[in-house]
């Protein structure tokens, strides 16, 4: 499944970036997501739980970094696996940040996910909803945050 | 996990067990009480093999916990035959050869039982949409439909037989 | 045909009422999951969430916490025994459990065996494996591309994903007729992969007698014979050997070729029970049964006609790819791994042909099962078919027109076709004109010309197919070496009763009712006195099982020919007893008199009490024979199918108005039974056609797991299906029977429901 | 398949079921099971707790009263579909049900489950939009009514808080002339819809549409209003009238060079498709999705104006 996206941040491109690269503040945006552990430099050990009204998903694994600090790019390979048999995710996620003007900034963010297990199954493009709905959390939250600080 | 006292009348006979909350009544029905006729067929509530009688409706009892039927009067196929021989449901699907391999015919007969006690005489579209939550593999469903027919014709020639006897 | 038997006698032609009828409708059957034994433990599997991958580490610790979980087994445990690989049916290798690699979704990755239903599933949910997930190869057109990954490393000499290449047919001769010809039509086609889905699952009941080192496994089997064979073979070295193995395939709901492979499940419910000396339980839930047992078809098929200007066929050629999935699990002939594909000449009179199937590896679960079919004969069938339709519609001409221009005339029987197959009789035309008839096809063109010229979408669609059954006659047919004779023992008691028991497993084709009708049919017993036994190895005689059609063309023989051995030694007690010579005697079924004074006579059962209380002298005493079948030559039933749909245009919504099937199966034993198989093979037909299929996306995700999405068609989109039949006799079967069964044959020219654009030629 | 383990409650009360809602974690209100059920066996749904409210006297009714179709907690569809004040007033409603799941199933499936469950493809959430329905949320502060506007959030999310029970289904009692249709396009019986579409019309006297409420199932992230589309035929006369009355509206049409009514039902149908925003599937392509939505939202109005009474 690929996804992607384009939106403008007010927010100077350099604060857009420093969020983009940073694991933490990214956890934090993404509601369910933590992460746990810093392995090395560029990865770390983190968990994603998803839960949509009585459906629980809990995944944990691993997040890695991959900066092209000077196009301002970021590549991101998170993959995890569920519990009690739900199967994997893998998601290749590239985040570029492009200056618009001193305020503003657009993102574009491609990613490639994978999901294997029965919540893939159950072919009612329920991963498709939940993963649409996540990046707009996520880019709502971005969005906010930025232009709060 | 909690644990239930439920009590069911099965085929007209009470049986009281002790049941965890997630014990599935078609489990109760086949693992505790013994009675094998019902039988299981998918999960997710699409095939009707579990279907038995709730207090008269039929219902896919692989959907329903014990628990939910404590205090229900419940059917199964056990039940529709009595000292007179079988049903005349049961007596359609063999003249109308309306059963194969068997395993789906119990749920089938339970469906059918309850459409012939709400429609004593169903049109082939109606019979169709009855059983239409009771998926069987064998038979292409053109027997089904011609056994609960002769079922329907049987029981409005023994209730006319009757009315006669009465008058 | 008239019955030649009384209705008391009930003989061939009767639509005798079934005698397995009344347990199935009081709810007395024994199907696998009614099996309950004291002490019985429950096996549940966890299986893999991801398609390709290796095995980082399973965790049981969790799992065995839990109240009730007794013991996990994963693939080092059988590894330990050397049993965690298992031979198929087509002499590949298939794993019972992972070692290190998993090879589809769903796969077998570990057993958890525990004191009840409930227990072991919590123990499933609670092992932790650990995958290092790999890209699966999904699609198996790039499974030949040079850069795919080899898949089946474990296999010696393997360098890529190709299993086999089978060819039949005459390439260069086909070639030359091609080049030359003036019209040529191709048509790439994918019958799809589908499941039988059979409403019971697979399961079985193993139980090892630890003190006697003997053990019994009941199991949902079409072929315990065969399965006994297999397990010896598999387990022979630890100890358990054909002598000590006894599988009883009981009450079977269903089984349409899904339950002739051995499952990983049984292998590992039967390691359970040896492990721990306790009867293991294991059944199948539909979503495991869905994901992880066998599929059927799967054939991607180029296929090209050469004919004249007029229409005449002169030509076939065929290029298939076969998907396996991870290993080839079909259960067909050894020397048949494309199984009977080569009948794809069908009904038609060409000059050549040529037929080539290459089969791949996958991260599919395998197999290739003859799903409610003789092994391939329904993808011949389709792929003939709709290129047949493909030329008609080229040169203009009505399809059913076209076809009988090309049909094999009934004088040229027997036939010898451009493939190799001699078929035995048939009357194609006699077929096609009364469902024409039947369904009144002139008339249905006018309309639909009449509805085309308004916008308004209708299709007729013409089939008329030629089948290859009764697999088979030994000097081709084995499986794993075995060859494909079946078998009959028919005892008849002192008191005129009988008792016969087969080689084959009924799983809803009445088994109990034909065979009996057939043994009524020779002997002149009422077939209500003649009890049909299947399915136990330590009583049945040996045979291959009743799948592929072949139970009534083999076992179905060779009760007629041990009922004719009892009836020639039963001739001789009458001969006995009404004091004259055999030649003096005439026959007429249960009755032997004397020529030329008929009231001078006994009844079979009267030489029965004889052949136990007075016999002559030099007879053996006793009344009882067997028989092993090896058939001459297959059998080539037919026939004409003509469907009409009506198509919603604004939604290409497909509704079937009309279905007429005309089927030529020879001479018919039950004609209830036989109607009501083609009733389930039609529908069987009508599920793929517009509803059923298996499909994966590129992760290697099962889409269609569960009922939610594998669609079985209810009563509501099955039509009220019209047969008919016309009677060939096959000249080489005992009873002139072909056998049925069979017979999914529909067409799939488009899955209008995806394309509301629907063109108007649908089905046309 | 067998669900996880959770314990089981039964309260004999609608306060009992709210004080258990209270005290309880992670508890999960069961009316039908129809949809809970299958989730617990696939163990997609892992609750500590489940609180049955089917014994629950009182809750099982349907009534017209006050302007309103109430429709209780536990009525089934098999109930709804027999009630013959439904069949004859909310023909709408008939529809629905009868298209869900198979007979057996909704003999258990409740109406008020069907809608709390909060999944796009379930049916009746697009009739409850068609029809303007309101939803009665009971808590322990008591009872609070929710429009359906307000009510579906998403895949399986509601404005139910944990502690809430969802009651009743108020439906505003329907005008002299109105109608209502819902139309399914399923894969086979008892699938969920490839896409479906709920409408209800309410005219007035001359036939003009006074009101027009248009519902979508399955066709994104949560039940859809066709918002555009109710715009698109409000304030249109969409029925041929006889007489000269019929005449004088002809003439006036042409003259104003207004749409006749076959091209305001296209440009609503239209609208509707636009305002899907479906996934592919196995069910179809996305713009096979919302082709189906303008061919049903266009055979829907057509139905609901023959029902108003043309």
């Amino acid at each position: 499944m690929r996804i992607e996206e384009k939106f403008t941040v007010s927010a100077p491109a350099d604060e857009v970036w420093a969020f983009l690269i940073d694991p933490e503040r990214v956890a934090a945006a993404l509601p369910g997501a933590e992460i746990t552990e810093k392995l090395d430099e560029t990865t770390y050990k983190g968990g994603m739980a998803v839960k949509v009204g009585p459906l629980n998903a809990a995944y944990t694994g691993t997040v890695a970094f991959d900066l092209d600090e000077a196009n301002r790019s970021a590549a991101v390979h998170a993959k995890g696996q569920g519990k009690a048999g739900m199967g994997n995710a893998d998601m290749k996620m590239t985040s570029s940040v492009v200056a618009l003007g001193e305020d503003e900034a657009e993102v574009t963010v491609v990613a490639n996910l994978s999901v294997t297990g029965i919540l893939a199954q159950l072919g009612r493009g329920m991963m498709q909803h939940v993963s649409k709905k996540m990046f707009k959390e996520f880019t709502e939250v971005l969005g906010k945050e930025l232009a709060a600080g | 996990m909690a644990r239930h006292n439920v009590t069911v009348t099965v085929n007209g006979e009470a049986h009281s067990r002790e049941v965890d909350s997630r014990l599935l009544l078609v489990h109760l029905i086949r693992d505790e009480l013994a009675l094998t006729g019902t039988h299981i067929g998918c999960d997710t509530t699409h095939c009707g093999a579990c279907t038995v009688l709730v207090d008269g409706v039929p219902t896919k009892s692989c959907t329903v916990l014990a628990v939910q039927a404590d205090g229900a009067e419940i059917g199964t196929v056990e039940g529709l035959a009595d000292a007179n021989g079988m049903s005349a449901l049961q007596e359609g699907f063999m003249q109308e050869h309306g059963l194969q391999c068997g395993f789906c015919t119990p749920g089938m007969l339970m469906t059918g039982t309850a459409l012939l006690a709400a429609n004593a005489n169903p049109s082939e579209a109606e019979i169709r949409e009855a059983i239409s939550g009771n998926l069987c593999r064998c038979t292409g469903y053109v027997n089904i439909v011609k056994a609960v027919e002769y079922a329907a014709a049987k029981m409005a020639g023994a209730d006319a037989a009757g009315a006669e006897e009465d008058n | 045909m008239a019955p030649r038997t009384s209705a008391k006698i009930c003989g061939m032609g009767h639509s005798m009422k079934r005698k397995e009828d009344p347990r199935f409708l009081q709810g007395k059957g024994n199907y696998i999951d009614d099996f309950t034994l004291p002490g019985m433990l429950w096996l549940d599997i966890v299986r893999s969430p991801i398609a390709y991958g290796k095995i980082v580490n399973i965790d049981t610790t969790k799992a065995l916490e839990i109240d009730g979980v007794l013991a996990v087994l994963t693939g080092k445990d059988l590894e330990a025994y050397n049993l965690h690989w298992m031979p198929t049916l087509m002499s590949d290798t298939q794993m019972v459990l992972p070692t290190d690699t998993v090879m589809y979704q769903a796969q077998e990755v570990a057993g958890v065996i525990a004191t009840s239903r409930y227990a072991a599933a919590d123990g499933v949910a609670a092992v932790e494996v650990e995958y290092e997930p790999m890209t699966p190869v999904i699609d198996p057109f790039q499974a030949l591309d040079d850069d795919a990954p080899v898949l089946r490393t474990d296999k010696e000499g393997q360098e890529d994903n190709r299993i086999w290449h089978w060819e039949a047919g005459d390439k260069e001769a086909t070639d030359r007729i091609f080049d030359e010809a003036d019209v040529v039509v191709r048509e790439k086609m994918h019958v799809p992969r589908i499941h039988v889905a059979s409403i019971e699952t697979c399961g079985c009941l193993a139980d090892f007698n630890p003190v006697e080192g003997h053990l019994t496994v009941y199991m949902t089997t079409q072929a315990p014979h065969a399965i006994r064979t297999v397990l010896a073979l598999v387990a022979g070295h630890v100890g358990l050997s054909e002598e000590k193995i006894r599988v009883v395939s009981p009450d079977i709901g269903g089984g349409f070729g899904g339950k002739v492979p051995v499952y990983p499940g049984y292998v590992i419910a039967i390691a359970a029970s040896v492990v721990l000396g306790k009867p293991v339980k294991w059944i199948e839930d539909r979503m495991e049964n869905l994901q992880a047992d066998s599929f059927a078809r799967d054939y991607h098929m180029d296929a090209e006609v050469a004919a004249d200007s007029s229409g005449k066929i002169r030509a076939l050629r065929i290029k298939t790819l076969a998907d396996h999935g991870y290993a080839d699990a079909q259960a067909a002939p050894s020397k048949f791994p494309a199984g009977l594909f080569s009948i794809c000449t069908g009904s038609y009179d060409m000059e050549n042909a040529y037929a080539e199937v290459d089969a791949v590896y996958t991260n599919k679960p395998p197999g290739g099962v003859a799903y409610r079919c003789s092994f391939r004969v329904t993808e011949a069938v389709h792929c003939l078919e709709r290129i047949v339709d493909t030329l008609a519609h080229k040169v203009g001409k009505d399809p059913a027109t076209l076809r009988e221009e090309n049909f094999i005339p009934k004088e040229a029987f027997p036939y010898h076709s451009p493939l190799g197959w001699e078929y035995d009789s048939g009357d194609y035309q006699a077929a096609m004109d009364k469902a024409k008839e039947m369904i009144g096809y002139d008339d249905l063109r006018r309309e639909q010309a009449e509805k085309r010229a308004r916008g308004e979408l209708m299709g007729i669609g013409v089939c008329s197919f030629t089948e290859v059954l009764g697999a088979g006659p030994s000097k081709d047919f084995d499986i794993l070496g075995i060859k494909m004779f079946d078998s009959a023992e028919v005892r008849v008691h002192p008191t005129g009763k009988a008792i016969a028991r087969f080689g084959t497993k009924s799983q809803g084709q009445g088994h109990e009712t034909t065979y009996a009708q057939i043994i009524a049919e020779e002997l002149g017993l009422p077939a209500a006195h003649v009890q049909v036994e299947e399915g136990d190895t330590d009583t049945a005689p040996y045979g291959l099982g009743t799948y592929a059609s072949r139970s009534t063309p083999t076992a179905g023989a060779a009760g007629a020919m041990a009922a004719r051995k009892i009836r020639d030694k039963a001739a001789k007690i009458a001969a006995h007893l009404l004091e004259v010579s055999e030649e003096d005697l005439d026959w007429e079924p249960g009755t032997f008199s004397v020529k030329g004074a008929p009231d001078k006579s006994v009844s079979i059962q009267d030489c029965a009490f004889a052949a136990y209380t007075n016999l002559p002298e030099g007879l053996e005493p006793g009344m009882e024979a067997t028989n092993y079948y090896d058939p001459p030559n297959l059998t080539f039933p037919f026939g004409t199918y003509i469907c009409v749909v009506d198509i919603d245009r604004g939604t290409g919504e497909v509704s079937v108005r009309r279905f007429v099937a005309v089927d030529d199966c020879g001479n018919i034993i039950n004609p209830m039974i036989v109607q009501g198989q083609i009733h389930g093979g039609l529908t069987q037909g009508l599920g793929p056609a517009l509803y059923e299929e298996m499909t994966y996306d590129e992760d290697g995700n099962n889409l269609a797991g569960s009922f939610m999405d594998y669609l079985v068609p209810t009563a509501v989109e099955t039509p009220a299906w019209e047969t008919g039949h016309t009677v060939t006799p096959s000249p080489h079967h005992p009873l002139g029977a072909k056998g049925v069964g069979s017979r999914p044959r529909w067409g799939r020219r488009r899955r209008s429901r995806m394309r509301w654009w629907t063109r108007s030629r649908t089905w046309g | 398949m067998i669900p996880p383990q959770f314990d089981y409650h039964a309260p004999g009360s609608l306060e009992e079921a709210l004080a258990l809602l209270g005290e309880l974690d992670d508890a999960k209100v069961m009316s039908g099971g129809q949809s809970l059920l299958p989730m617990l066996k696939l163990r997609l749904a892992t609750p500590a707790n489940i609180v049955d409210i089917g014994r629950i006297p009182g809750l099982d009714s349907i009534t017209e009263s006050g302007g309103f179709l109430r429709i209780g907690a536990l009525v089934t569809e098999t109930a709804l579909e027999e009630n013959a004040t439904v069949a004859e007033r909310y023909p709408i409603l008939l529809d629905t049900a009868k298209v869900i799941a198979d007979p057996l199933v909704r003999n258990r499936a409740t109406i008020c489950g069907n809608v709390a469950h909060g999944d796009p493809a379930n049916d009746h959430p697009a009739t409850m939009l068609a029809l303007r329905a309101q939803m009665v949320a009971t808590g322990p502060d008591g009872e609070r009514t929710i429009g359906v506007d307000d009510f579906f959030h998403g895949l399986f999310m509601t404005s139910l808080d944990p502690g809430e029970i969802l009651t009743e289904i108020r439906i505003p009692a329907p005008g002299e002339r109105s109608g209502g249709a819902y139309l399914k396009l399923e894969r086979k019986v008892g699938d969920y819809a490839v896409a479906g579409v709920a409408v209800q019309l309410e005219l007035d006297k001359n036939g003009k549409v006074t009101q027009a409420g248009i519902g979508l199932t399955n066709l994104g992230f949560a039940p859809i209003r066709a918002s555009a589309a109710e715009k698109a035929l409000t304030g249109a006369t969409l029925l041929e009238q006889g007489g000269l009355m019929g005449a004088i509206a002809k003439v006036r049409g042409i003259f104003s060079g207004g749409m006749d009514a076959d091209e305001v039902i296209a440009a609503a149908a239209q609208a509707a498709a636009d305002a899907t925003d479906p996934v592919a599937d196995r069910r179809g392509s996305v713009r096979y999705k919302r082709n189906m939505a303008r061919v049903l939202t266009a055979r829907a109005i057509r139905q609901a104006l023959s029902r108003a009474g043309g």
